[in-house]
């Protein structure tokens, strides 16, 4: 039995998830972080990564102050460690999440070469990792405003799987900081479809609004509900 | 036997300059009122550790100048933006920072709780944040073959911190879900709760809240103090004060807009 | 999906023959009801882990020849004397047995529920149990200087089955305090559960109730069998049969007794 | 703060536990094994073990199949493990405590050449350990039904304490097939007071009636209350 999983901060990524549920029936299992409607975790704060390190959940979400072209996430700070010129958050759970959860969806609104970098200052997590080490998770893609990524874990380069409506391949390689793959032929990203927008706005955004009132608020005009 | 059950000023004497508080992550039952009871004792020179992660608890303590050590995996308001305090206090390296990553600090606290002096962990092999952490170790795991792994040292805080909903007069505190503040009062030499209310039963003969109940046994002192997590949630009871939240994020962006709202909602108010 | 909630017969499908298979102490919730129907099922060669200790469940189970291998610290039937199938066993030869130190499977579990190959654990060196297991190492503590600590390895059975009060129709499995059935569950591939009854509401909305709770995510298949625990204690619902005890104590003393007990109390009758 | 706890088939040391918290006003803290009603343990089976391990517990009892003088006991069997010729439950959790908290008392009601012997067949747990081991626990007395040893750590063997209320040194000496110190002088054991009896019959016996039904009937002719 697999689950989603999702993290702090990630109101996309939870409204992915929650979606998925609907369309699901109920299946896949979904836990989001802070939530106490939508969690299956009952032994504190620590079964999330437990429950990962068992083997049994199959998707997490992780994004970056930047993102690089290996898949390399940093969520702690920009220049130097000891005297940093910009500090994030700090690195959660992505240390080792993404070494353990099969699939990690990485996803980052701000599609630019300030968050989508040659190389990151901070390694919070690494995009891949030496053979002999346990790693049996890591990024299958990334998700921005611009474009869907594919990742490539046996090369450690990203690959250009579509580009969002609205919106051109060289868009993408004029913000993207780092090299990636370029299929001769990329698609449009598919719009979700009439039925997907109903559940997104009639099911889940009122679901979202227990742990992301402003972003229910703000992006579905929801506001909390028993579920 | 002393009173277990006692004022807020009495609960928090055992939280002296200089030791290691550990305190659980902002949706856990942080316990606010007791902190802003801190900041007013004038605190100073304190180990925070947040367990794994926190939000306005550590902010404040950072921005009125408690904090010597921070050890966590991310301090932020969530969706009320980047914690403005922690944000500069790193910048101008006002605080030792020491980063980790959730699971890392859980079984820290879980190898203490077990008496050993070590927890092996996966995960963290090439990131930084290992590579910043001197006091961790690697090892080839012995019952493998080229398999490297991280040993973590067990984590013992002098004083664990939380608030919950409920204790009884023994000091049984229930909590819940929220496991992680039992693992917290095992590992720490002494636990202090603040509590919504008191149980009028004994907490450990309720066949049902006997299963979310921490011992008394671990319990140094409780106080009680309704709405003790405002303006942060309390699990089941009440949610984050998001209007305050977001006033906290605009003050508190700026030293004087910091130094006001220290002065109204910390030093002016016992709570809200 | 297919349905949880199952018959007996069908939730027991996951335990097969020569499977590891963990069952809790005689105090915390044994599936008697679910063990008396695999001695009928004819189940054999399985390694029974009992976490820690055992009494009646792992006796009937070596005396009824479905016993290979025995992990555990202790098999006794308590008060009622000394385990008479397992005593015989271990004098014969007929069992390969595992002789371990209650807190060792207890680290070794939670291991497997953590996903990290090893636990370390104080004690144990300079006793025969450690000499005895050679699948268990001594390493100098990283983080001492000549301090020999004992590693021990992750046990992850194939199969956990326990009895509990009740479930939800989701598979969500009250445990109350004997949360070593939850370590159990997440370290099993997969878990079985008998239970009392079946609670309707949803037990993880329910803010008390949700404390004790295991989670359905875990859960393979549960099978309704009131008294599924008998002849031995559900904690807070029902004491051990200190009469059938002592009958069983008597009979399984010889052979004979122990053959006419199966037939009269496993084969003929499905439940008491 | 710290307790006494009781493990498996330990009715005597129960009664001892019990009796010293009816005493203290409800202190120490007690935990019996086995007992919803006497424990202060919500965290399942492994509590009592992480609770020692975090040098809490204060207090424990251990038996043995057989004892030796240098108080090793063995749980397991006698003969050659492979082969024994005859075998006991097992170790339970003696293995771990004996070595993590600070007091175990160690009882045997059976005081005779076979149960206390030179050497036992098999160390479930050992009296004492080399110097570099971790070690804050061990054994501080044996009781008898014949007398009460007390245990010099530094020298691993037993000194003769007190022999019981109708019994002689000579009797000890005789059944016992370990050497052990005798001092000068070796006390009467105190018989227990009106007091203590009037609370183990009125107060503790009824509540041993959850965990050893049959010993508290047989000894006391109690059934099991509410505490």
């Amino acid at each position: 039995m697999y689950a989603m999983s999702v993290g702090a901060a990630s109101p996309i990524p939870a409204t992915a998830a929650l979606l998925a549920r609907e369309r699901g029936g109920g299946r896949p299992y979904v836990s989001l972080l802070g939530s106490r409607a939508h969690t299956f975790f009952t032994d504190g704060a620590r079964e999330l990564f437990d429950c990962a390190g068992q083997g049994r959940v199959d998707v997490f979400f992780l994004s970056g102050g930047q993102i690089d072209g290996a898949g390399n996430i940093n969520l702690v700070s920009i220049g130097d460690y000891a005297r940093p010129k910009a500090r994030f958050p700090g690195s959660f759970g992505s240390a080792y999440l993404y070494y353990v959860v099969p699939k990690v969806i990485l996803f980052r609104v701000e599609h630019s070469r300030r968050t989508l970098v040659p190389k990151v200052d901070f390694v919070s997590a690494p995009g891949g990792s030496a053979d002999h080490v346990f790693r049996p998770g890591g990024p299958i893609a990334l998700v921005t405003s611009l474009c869907l990524f594919a990742f490539d874990r046996q090369h450690r380069r990203f690959r250009l799987q579509s580009v969002h409506p609205g919106h051109s391949v060289d868009e993408v390689i004029e913000n993207t900081g780092f090299a990636f793959d370029q299929p001769a032929y990329i698609p449009v990203t598919p719009a979700p479809s009439t039925e997907t927008l109903r559940l997104m706005r009639s099911r889940v955004a009122p679901m979202l609004a227990e742990v992301y009132p402003q972003f229910a608020q703000s992006v579905f005009g929801a506001t909390a509900c028993a579920r | 036997m002393t009173a277990i059950i006692c004022s807020l000023d009495e609960a928090l004497a055992p939280i002296a300059d200089g030791c290691v508080l550990a305190v659980p992550r902002e949706s856990s039952g942080a316990a606010m009122a007791a902190t802003r009871a801190l900041i007013r004792r004038g605190i100073n020179r304190l180990h925070l550790i947040a367990l794994p992660t926190s939000s306005l608890q550590a902010d404040l303590l950072i921005g009125a100048g408690c904090i010597e050590t921070l050890e966590t995996s991310a301090v932020s308001l969530g969706e009320f933006g980047p914690a403005p305090c922690f944000t500069s206090a790193i910048l101008s390296g006002t605080v030792r920072m020491l980063d980790t990553t959730c699971p890392a600090l859980h079984a820290q606290f879980q190898a203490a709780e077990k008496g050993v002096p070590f927890m092996p962990l996966r995960g963290l092999i090439g990131s930084d944040v290992l590579a910043q952490r001197r006091d961790w170790r690697v090892i080839d795991n012995p019952f493998g073959k080229d398999d490297p792994i991280v040993l973590l040292p067990a984590l013992s805080p002098d004083v664990g911190l939380f608030h919950a909903p409920m204790a009884d007069h023994s000091g049984n505190v229930f909590v819940g879900t929220q496991r992680e503040l039992i693992t917290m009062a095992h590992a720490a030499r002494k636990t202090v709760v603040t509590v919504e209310t008191i149980h009028d039963g004994d907490l450990l003969r309720d066949p049902t809240l006997v299963a979310g109940t921490l011992p008394g046994f671990y319990v140094e002192a409780v106080a009680v103090e309704p709405r003790g997590a405002w303006p942060l949630s309390l699990p089941d009871h009440y949610a984050i004060d998001a209007a305050h939240m977001s006033e906290y994020a605009r003050l508190a962006a700026a030293p004087e807009g910091f130094a006001d709202y220290l002065q109204r909602y910390v030093y002016e108010r016992r709570a809200a």
